[in-house]
């Protein structure tokens, strides 16, 4: 699904992603930790070419994204993100939010775009709001809009970037449940998140990164309890 | 010293004609302007320099002269190189209109950059281009921000119309003018102008502080 | 004139030899012939005027280049004594100032471009005609068709004027036969050439402005008078203009 | 039409007179209109409304009416009124700072207010006044902001001192219509005066992006 | 030490906070807790008069601060408060963050603070960064500055507004770990907070608000295992 060869991103002088090779396989949850600025959105960032990479390649089912051929446009609907801020558009009501990305991409059309906009709304149980605009809303409910927002698109891969970190401690819980729904039913997601109990409780597989690589990767029993290097242990003791 | 009431009242049809016409030029200008500003200031952030160059340019020549002078290269030069004769009112909203669009290429490229990349990168992650973010996510967005120092250079162009008096582009101030040298008073003259420059501004300011707040609210 | 200025911008000079009173004399030194800057010495016709006049009447002289609008402020509020600067007279001026008796016929010509057909004043009816603001070019051509008549352009200065006939903005200009005449003489190149018309144009004449009820009026009257008589004022025109002056005319008016 | 570059050269120590007497009143009106402007700003926030109307009032005015007028009033009224004559630098100097302390002064305002609410709370939380908070906190982190439209300001108010000669101060453009009216030209002074105001401007503009720069990486 | 009595502020017709009575004693650590927009911060900031409050009394140390005689810089230097953002001063080193309110309060020489703020910045255990700036700092870092610079005026209150929940998770404990050291030493303190960990380890007594009232408080262990109040409840199943 996702295949990362000898990644490499600089920004200037600071190289920040040092040589990174990764693959996710359809269906897998991959959880992504590690310390404050070790290149863990970098990563992210990379694989839907929000940042232009230096080095390596990026393979998107089989399509090397970093051809110049390829339409970074269309790859970058099948990859979905979501922010820790969100980033949802102001100006627009929470279901113009949803629709805006398949009417002027897709091209589909309006009553379309409002049905399926309803039926992701009603999925991460904000239906009531979709008139509302995003100012009003909570934190967890604006997360869990940007999330409706990215599957309106129907993206084979969700990418999720410390998705709650932003949120008051009591809406943690209604976005970790939505994502939670969203791997039961088999998305395939890339997880940066400091929410150590999701990790154990969805994820796959958790890679720990530091200082711009790969330093550990394992299924989260393993990393969690047994973990093999000593940067592991040193920023585990931090956060559990 | 006595001030001629009487002068002010047998010109007040003149300084009337004069108002309206210092009124159309600058909505004309703001208008153009506007439309010309947004252009040069999305070339102004195009990433490639060698594009950018004669925005670039263009602001700094047509912020670094004084208007006087573009007035008249434009009244004198441009428009009778194409029509073959002057027109003051054509030169002076062209020259208003390219001298604003110089300072609202800077407002618009200000509002711009003002909006948070996270926006453009919510919109790029859909897969929308950047054309597409720029129309439906930053412009609508900018467009906001933009309105109170749109709202000042509306407000420095209509008081800049009144240079327009040089070329005989029969605004206030050309009235104003005409009224002064017929009697020879000064104060008078530029008094009355100034007030009503003063009613143009505080009106307009007030419409723009309405328009601001409703779209706040909004 | 070269070698008689003397005075010089913002700061004043004064003319030394006689032991009168010092006279705050201003003008726009923007109107040649009558008084521009050469460098930053004011010279003209109406320079070397009014020295020879207050000369006559007894006064030394601070000649000031102060801005057009600003003489009528400086002369309203008494801060000067006397304003000379090609000022035209007429009745609406007089309510607020007083002249002297007219110390220069001012004959206005037309200007028009070489292949113009126009041939005198009243073949202007109709055409846009451009002038400058305050002069006897815009009096006689309002006394023509009109005042504020909506075909006279009116610019700041005779230059302007100019320019907006040899950009095809208007027909002709009306001015000093003197500003024209130097026109020409200044830019063979512009193909312009110049209209004369006793008959349609008034005849209009310069004074010296002073503030309302000035008791200089009269000094300065008699002064003028004075130098008609004494051939200095001939001596003076013909240094500036190359020709004789009709004192005549100029007498017939007071 | 032949370009007399000759008058050119014959006028062009005259036009560096004016050229340095421009820069002289440029630079003395901006440093006078920063300071009045930064008290008409901290006038302009006070939450008094009775007090703060005045300011509110001063801006108001000088920005609603052309500044040519109020170069007339300072010259012909407040200079006499004070010194009993007429002094064009002086009423350049001052109705340039008057002026330019209206714009300024929302500059000020608009900078201070910028400065994020928890600069003030942290300072009033330690027990530091208002006034401490202003002068050690708040104004130190607004000036900084203030560097590029204070900047813009500079090169507006260096433009706008042509005005002054209306009234016969000698600066650039005293000098550049002296040179047409003696030759009867117009391209020759006002090109000229465009290409000074332009070199000018782009110093100007060269000095304030270092500036800031150094500012931005301290 | 702290006596509040029928607290009541408003924003507009907002009522915030609705009857607030509390008692702090000397050198006890008392956890406010709460769901987002309960009136947490609005309370901290009315105990030290960042909010003009609407009714009722705060005393500190028997002096009525609502007391338009009362001098409130005067009880603002008694009182040190520590906010969710840092609010440091980025235009001065850190040693001068510290140094500026004694030297312009208290009017001490300029050894004096200089000497205290280095004792103090040894104490948060950044006596290396007293030359540098702010914006230099990690955000566990500047949340340290901000508590020497709190007590550099030598306080007999500290107050903290959720002053971890703004750092990366590697960075609350160090965090965490000054304030504990703070409480060890008998400061009296006021933390609104969602670590519930310090909370336990930590508070004297904890404080549950919602929608402007008191809802319940009590000994940690007791609010922890045994909540009285249905909301109590609802809002730690949340959380915890
Ligand atoms: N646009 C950029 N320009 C320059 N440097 C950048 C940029 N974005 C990130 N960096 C640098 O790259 C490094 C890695 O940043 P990144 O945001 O990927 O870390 P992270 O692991 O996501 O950290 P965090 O947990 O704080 O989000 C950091 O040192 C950061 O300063
Ligand atoms: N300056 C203000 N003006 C108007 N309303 C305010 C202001 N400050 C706070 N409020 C309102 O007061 C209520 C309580 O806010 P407060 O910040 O005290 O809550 P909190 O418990 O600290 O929440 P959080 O955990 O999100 O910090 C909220 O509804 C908020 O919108
Ligand atoms: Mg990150
Ligand atoms: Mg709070």
């Amino acid at each position: 699904m996702i295949k990362v060869e000898n990644l490499k991103k600089s920004f200037g002088n600071n190289e920040v992603l040092k040589n990174i090779n990764a693959i996710v396989s359809p269906q897998e949850v991959v959880v992504v930790i590690g310390p404050s600025g070790s290149g863990k959105s970098t990563f992210l960032r990379c694989i839907n070419q929000l940042e232009t990479i230096t080095g390596g390649h990026i393979y998107i089912e089989g399509l090397d994204t970093t051809d110049k051929k390829v339409n970074i446009n269309k790859v970058r609907t099948e990859v979905g993100m979501v922010f820790q801020h969100f980033n949802l558009f102001p100006h627009k009501t929470v279901l113009e939010n949803i629709m805006l990305a398949p009417l002027k991409v897709r091209k589909v059309s309006k009553e379309q775009a409002s049905q399926k906009g309803m039926e992701l709304l009603k999925k991460v149980g904000l239906a009531e709001k979709a008139k509302a605009y995003p100012d009003s809303l909570s934190g967890g409910q604006k997360q869990r809009v940007a999330i409706a927002r990215a599957l309106a698109m129907e993206p084979k891969i969700m990418l999720f970037d410390e998705p709650t970190s932003a949120l008051d401690p009591e809406m943690v819980g209604e976005v970790l449940e939505v994502m939670k729904q969203l791997a039961k039913e088999g998305m395939t997601m890339v997880v940066v998140t400091h929410e150590m109990g999701f990790a154990k409780e969805v994820g796959d597989r958790v890679i720990f990164m530091d200082e711009g690589y790969i330093i550990e990767e394992n299924i989260p029993s393993e990393i969690f309890d047994n973990p093999q290097q000593e940067r592991t242990k040193a920023f585990l003791s931090k956060v559990l | 010293m006595s001030f001629r009431w009487d002068i002010i009242f047998e010109y007040a049809p003149f300084l009337l004609k004069g108002t309206l016409l210092t009124i159309g030029l600058s909505v004309s200008s703001i208008l153009i302007g506007t439309f010309l500003g947004l252009l040069i200031g999305l070339g102004k952030i195009i990433r490639n320099k060698v594009l950018a160059f004669p925005f670039y340019c263009y602001v700094t020549v047509f912020r670094g002269t004084p208007l006087l002078v573009q007035i008249f290269l434009i009244h004198f030069g441009v428009v009778p190189f194409f029509t073959g004769e002057t027109n003051a009112v054509a030169a002076g909203v062209i020259a208003l209109s390219l001298n604003a669009a110089a300072y609202i290429a800077e407002i618009f490229r200000a509002g711009i950059q003002s909006i948070d990349k996270g926006q453009t990168e919510g919109s790029r992650s859909l897969g929308m281009t950047h054309a597409q973010t720029m129309i439906h996510v930053v412009l609508p967005q900018a467009f906001k921000r933009m309105i109170p120092p749109l709202g000042n250079e509306f407000i420095v162009l209509l008081k800049d119309s009144s240079l327009l008096c040089v070329i005989a582009a029969p605004e206030l101030m050309y009235w104003g003018k005409a009224m002064g040298s017929q009697y020879f008073k000064v104060w008078e003259p530029y008094l009355a102008c100034a007030f009503i420059y003063l009613f143009l501004t505080l009106i307009l300011s007030f419409v723009l502080n309405r328009l601001e707040r409703r779209l706040k609210t909004e | 004139g070269k070698d008689k200025e003397v005075s010089t911008t913002g700061k004043e000079s004064k003319e030394e030899g006689s032991d009168g009173k010092t006279l705050r004399i201003v003008t726009d030194a923007n109107y040649a012939p009558f008084e521009f800057l050469e460098g930053d010495k004011i010279v003209g016709f109406d320079v070397d005027f009014i020295k020879a006049v207050a000369k006559e009447a007894g006064y030394d002289v601070k000649l000031e280049s102060v801005g057009w609008d600003p003489i009528f402020v400086e002369i309203e509020s008494k801060r000067a004594d006397v304003a000379i600067s090609a000022i035209t007279v007429n009745d609406e001026r007089r309510q607020t100032y007083d002249f002297s008796v007219p110390y220069f016929l001012s004959t206005n010509k037309i200007l028009v471009p070489e292949k113009s057909d126009i041939k005198s004043g009243n073949e202007l009816k109709g055409k846009v005609i451009a002038v400058q603001t305050g002069t006897t070019g815009q009096e006689a051509v309002e006394k023509l068709i009109g005042k504020n008549h909506k075909d006279i352009k009116k610019f700041e200065n005779n230059n302007l004027a100019i320019q907006e006939l040899l950009q095809g903005g208007a027909a002709a200009v009306v001015a000093d036969n003197t500003v024209v005449e130097e026109y020409v003489k200044n830019n063979p190149d512009q193909k312009l050439k110049v209209v004369e018309d006793s008959k349609s144009f008034n005849e209009e004449f310069y004074g010296l402005m002073f503030p309302k009820g000035s008791e200089l009026k009269s000094e300065f009257d008699k002064a003028v008078n004075a130098i008609y008589e004494n051939g200095k004022y001939a001596e003076i025109y013909k240094e500036w203009f190359g020709t004789d002056p009709d004192i005549e005319t100029l007498k017939a008016q007071q």
